[in-house]
């Protein structure tokens, strides 16, 4: 039996207010450092300018990840690329540190035709298969269970493969972290669960969803252990997923970890967390934003001047905006593609049903816009 | 008589239902502190408290397991799935075990409960926030499934439901929760189960409708009539049991049916009463019994407009049948 | 060729295919030790070893969610479900995922995965070993449902099923495992998808069945024939995708349909098909379209043989639609 | 937080091999005593006679105990009259001790117009509303989301009812198992999870199951006490049980009890376990018959005489042999039933399919009887 580590305490890599860190104190080069610090700037600034668009009109709907930007891009900058990720609709900042192009990620929240999942679901619903960043669905929980299959397939196929999926502390109550963790145990799948605990569920705090201590005990149901992390310490958490990940790789089997952190912002677009939860509570740990820590370490460490800080911010914004522009431009979702995608081939139901549609519209001489708000 | 939307409504329906009745107790995601996420229940946790507008764990299943738990045990409880689409991880308790207890054990067990669940499209909510399943739960045996589309029945509806010894699918359309409004009497008022409503009496054609779909036949039906097209207007309100002898009366006066329905057509509700009619008035028939529905594709995100039936595919099917 | 029966024909078919295509790999509850409770896994995981044929945890949920990854990474998963009957816990995967992949990543993810599950009554099993729930993901799109009638389409069927880039539902008619024998050949062959199969061959009434019900229907006809009915047979296969064509040109033929199935009336497939004659051969037909059905009850126990179609059922409904 | 417990040995309430008991040194009354000795023998003289019925085809299906009645009976003499039982398919020592007459068992493995569920289920899926013993299904693990809320229920009327539920080994790695032990976590249920861990679910053993070293264990994961007990030690069970009763009636929430124990017999008739386990296995556990041991502490206690005992195994062979001949004679399920209970009131499509159904038997001059065989 695997060790369990479920009592341990939460790891930290990078003691705060440590008066002053030298570049050797920090366990990755300044390159990656600074690649990681970006990602989460990006992630930031995206979400910033996400929540605009939609205040505006321009996107139906946004969910923001403020304050989980270290356990997103910490957990990415842990894995290989032939890793999988099995994400939830509060993953951008994954994607956004595993390289995916800016206007792939925006042309989602539009929906149009430049949209790789062809307008097809809510905005960050993203499917990224260049990044093996699978295809996101609203259910809460259904991609744990998945994420053991794609592990012991690739254990099956002897491929170099760990698979990582995250899911938020609501989603421990689910059907499939049940499943997915006792399929791992069982199995000694090469599987990572990731649990970015930000306290809330929508309207409901932790202790509506488990009388349990912590989530990383709960491991130990299934077997294996569990590891609970300071979520928004971004090298805590990169730490904590790459021994999870390595010894998944040297066949240790699967791992939970709990990255502590929190939901700054609202559930989404749609929500307003004013009328359920205190702004004490958010205020305490808006000094505790990942990424102004992961700043002043870098900055202590004499690596990320204000300047440079600066320029880092313009230059995302910069490219965000340039990205909504690219995207805006594109055309509209052609109506046929309604049609495709169902099965491989289209059936004669459908081509029947397409055609119908193609010879109205034609005789309509155009089709029409509905509206209809999105109440979360 | 206040003037109010389908959504308070059911808010009202809810609140009369606990203060008469402290065998109601509701469960279910966001209900308590936020008041649902469309706010069905809002300010009822504030009134009965914790104890009966519970918040519970993210998991359907459990809402639904306990709630029947509660039921068996001589309470009333109302759990409320927070999109219809969410509905599935509670499924094997709801065909296997919620429909199935008064059955299987000879009457000894009876499972009366509303499960209440907010249906269809119409607020851009892509696939996982706009289905409507109504074909699954009515294919069930031992499940009522009910569907009001307008205030009034929506609050008579659920008072039928709730003081009922059956188990129910409350469905709620969404797209109407607002959008639909009228005369809701203040007093306690119930709408009988298995009654449909003719919204729009009609010589030429008969559609028929649940949910969001009436209001889009309606308008259709008063298209049709600038064009000399009588149509009637069936709302089912109940989809099981089904007004049969309604539908049927019906047809046999226009000899023309089209059915509308937001869920995919292969295998939708639809299909059952086009079945019916051509099982039991076939004779009557001037036309082939026509459906509009939702495309044999999930529900889209950005051409969901294009996707859910609109008065001019209801309209083209009207004169579909009568240009037959 | 070797003569087999159903079941026999589905071990082949899976040997076979784990033989020739190292993705193919089967998990499931006793599937492997036990070989199946049916035995349609017999001998499979002494010849593939634990890795292929894999003894999982007793949950469906479980059992298809990791199918789905293992079929997003490449490999062929075939889970089966011990009874179509506990498919239920797994049924938000089902709908919610393996369904939608491809259609909600635009088509960069895909599903291609064959679940199998041995589907309907006649083993006296009760109500949780005897259900046919085919219409419930027949009115799923983006799944493609088939269910064979002969051990010759169950390997045929089977082998299309995995080479496919489709997800599957896969039902196997349990009383027609060792009732249906017939030849089977050796070699590798496909039945195509979408195809339905003229059982035989007549030109006064149309029967339409799948599964179990298909070798009633033909024992129906030969009653008839003696009676100067001539009927004709279908066997869909394939539930979805539908093959419209045969039905409609064989009931543009006889002018009569009789739809039969074994799940309960109200909403089964059966209206469906109904529904699809009703809109598009309705001037053909010189009868009301009959279905001979489960009852709109839970399956019983007891009276299992009184629920379940049969011949006598089906011949009623023959003799109304002739004597219409 | 209520104290987690589920590190502790297992539980034996009577010291095996003890030279010599005394009555005093035994927890309970004589006269219970008896009485649970009494249900032990009549549930597995149920199980002999009910492999024999099926086996000469006069019942079509069985599902035994054997091997398992300490855990059952045990656990039903801790209940009080008002508690609710929410069982698995394996739960007939529960009913029996409970008090059900012989007749209303027998009659379910008939479905005659004696059965109180009216042949709607397979045999041993028994409803018994007069004991609390909730209807049964076939599904794993149903029940235990449904105990949580009979209990939530029981204690928002303020009455003092705790529920308990039965499930196997396989049913832990249930949907309902994960969401019911948290819900009864977080709302502090009034409830007791007993899980009679007989190693093995049909085919699978324990290890295909799970990796936790306990099924106890498991409760950490929600918050609340897991036990583990000697299940073929009947006072051993009655007494953690009890315990757990206790507290839950006293408000200090739900337990999980793991009865170790073992199912000596098939799966069901259905069943040939020689296929895939061990001789020897099955008779290393013999030899811990929990009947067998139970009758040495009688005896060894002076409270059961070999010819008590023969005496008692005669009388309740006796009894069955009568109720079997009793259901035997009872009439055939009338036709018309079919109909009956979907709903409180027949619908008209119900009624119309029964009356079709009533004129075509009219016409056929009577029913005709179907066969087919069970395979598990
Ligand atoms: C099965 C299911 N039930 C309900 C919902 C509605 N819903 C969407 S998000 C959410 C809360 C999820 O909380 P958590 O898992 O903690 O993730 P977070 O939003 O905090 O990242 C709920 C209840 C859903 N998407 N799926
Ligand atoms: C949801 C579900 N899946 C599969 C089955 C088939 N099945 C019946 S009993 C059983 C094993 C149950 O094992 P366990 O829970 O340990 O109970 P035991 O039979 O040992 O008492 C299985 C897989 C079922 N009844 N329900
Ligand atoms: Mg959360
Ligand atoms: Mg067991």
């Amino acid at each position: 039996m695997t060790q369990t580590k479920t009592k341990a305490k939460t790891n930290r890599a990078v003691k705060e207010k440590k008066p002053s860190i030298k570049i050797d104190d920090l366990p990755l080069p300044k390159a990656d450092l600074l690649r990681i610090y970006r990602s989460m700037v990006l992630t930031r600034a995206l979400d910033e300018r996400g929540m605009m668009l939609q205040r505006q009109g321009r996107i139906g709907f946004f969910v923001p990840c403020i304050g989980q930007e270290a356990a997103q891009v910490g957990s990415a900058h842990a894995l290989t690329a032939r890793d999988w990720i099995f994400p939830s609709y509060r993953n951008t900042g994954t994607a956004i540190h595993r390289g995916v192009p800016m206007t792939e990620i925006i042309a989602n929240l539009y929906g149009n035709s430049l949209d790789l999942s062809k307008g097809r679901q809510m905005p960050n619903h993203f499917s990224f298969k260049s990044i093996h960043f699978v295809s996101i669905s609203s259910p809460i929980g259904t991609q744990i269970t998945q994420a053991v299959g794609a592990a012991m397939a690739a254990r099956y196929r002897k491929e170099n493969m760990v698979a990582i999926t995250d899911f938020g502390d609501g989603a421990t109550s689910s059907n499939d972290f049940h499943a997915g963790l006792n399929f791992a145990g069982v199995f000694k799948a090469p599987v990572v669960f990731l649990c970015q605990n930000n306290q809330w569920a929508i309207s409901q705090p932790l202790c509506d969803q488990t009388a349990s201590p912590t989530i990383a005990a709960k491991a130990e149901a299934y077997g294996f252990p569990g590891v609970r992390v300071d979520g928004n310490d971004v090298l805590a958490v990169w730490q904590a997923v790459k021994e999870a990940l390595d010894r998944a790789r040297a066949g240790g089997g699967p791992t939970l970890v709990e990255a502590v952190t929190y939901r700054m912002g609202p559930h989404s677009s749609s929500d307003n967390p004013k009328a359920y939860r205190k702004d004490a509570e958010v205020e305490s740990w808006k000094a505790k934003d990942p990424i102004d820590r992961f700043r002043r370490t870098l900055g202590d460490a004499g690596i990320l001047s204000e300047a440079d800080d600066k320029t880092l911010w313009e230059a995302a914004r910069q490219e965000i905006v340039q990205a909504v522009k690219t995207v805006e431009a594109g055309p509209a979702l052609p109506v046929e593609t309604l049609f495709e995608d169902v099965y491989v081939a289209m059936p004669k139901h459908l081509a029947e049903q397409q055609q119908a549609l193609r010879r109205e519209i034609e005789e309509r001489g155009g089709i029409r816009h509905g509206d209809g708000a999105f109440p979360l | 008589m206040p003037t109010m939307n389908l959504l308070q409504a059911v808010n009202v329906g809810l609140r009369e239902a606990m203060r008469s009745d402290d065998r109601v107790v509701l469960l279910g995601e966001d209900i308590g502190r936020r008041g649902g996420v469309f706010g069905a229940t809002e300010g009822l946790s504030k009134e009965f408290g914790a104890e009966r507008v519970i918040d519970t764990p993210l998991t359907e299943c459990g809402i639904v397991g306990s709630a029947i738990g509660m039921a068996l045990y001589g309470l009333r409880p109302i759990p409320e799935i927070q999109f219809l689409d969410f509905i599935y991880p509670a499924f094997d308790q709801i065909v296997s075990e919620m429909a199935k207890y008064r059955y299987r054990s000879g009457g000894q067990y009876t499972c009366p409960m509303v499960l209440r669940a907010p249906a269809g499209g119409g607020i851009k909510g892509g696939h996982y926030h706009s289905q409507s399943s109504e074909a699954y739960f009515a294919h069930t045996p031992g499940l009522v499934v009910l569907m009001p589309a307008t205030p009034f029945d929506a609050k008579g509806l659920l008072a039928s439901a709730i003081q009922g010894e059956d188990p129910v699918i409350f469905l709620e359309p969404k797209r109407l929760y607002r959008a639909a409004k009228g005369e809701v009497p203040e007093e306690r008022y119930t709408v009988p189960i298995g009654k449909a409503r003719v919204a729009r009496e009609g010589k030429n054609v008969t559609l028929v409708a649940w949910g969001a779909m009436v209001p889009v036949c309606e308008e259709a039906a008063g298209q049709a009539a600038e064009k000399g097209i009588d149509c009637e207007v069936i709302d089912l309100r109940s989809i099981v049991p089904l007004d049969a002898e309604t539908i049927l009366a019906s047809v046999a006066k226009t000899g023309r049916a089209v059915i509308v329905h937001e869920a995919p057509k292969t295998g939708g509700f639809g299909a059952e009463i086009s079945a019916l009619i051509a099982e039991k008035a076939i004779e009557y028939l001037e036309a082939p019994i026509a459906r509009v529905a939702g495309f044999d594709t999930p529900f889209p995100y950005t051409l969901e407009h294009i996707y859910m039936p609109d008065t001019r595919r209801v309209g083209k099917a009207i004169e579909g049948v009568i240009n037959f």
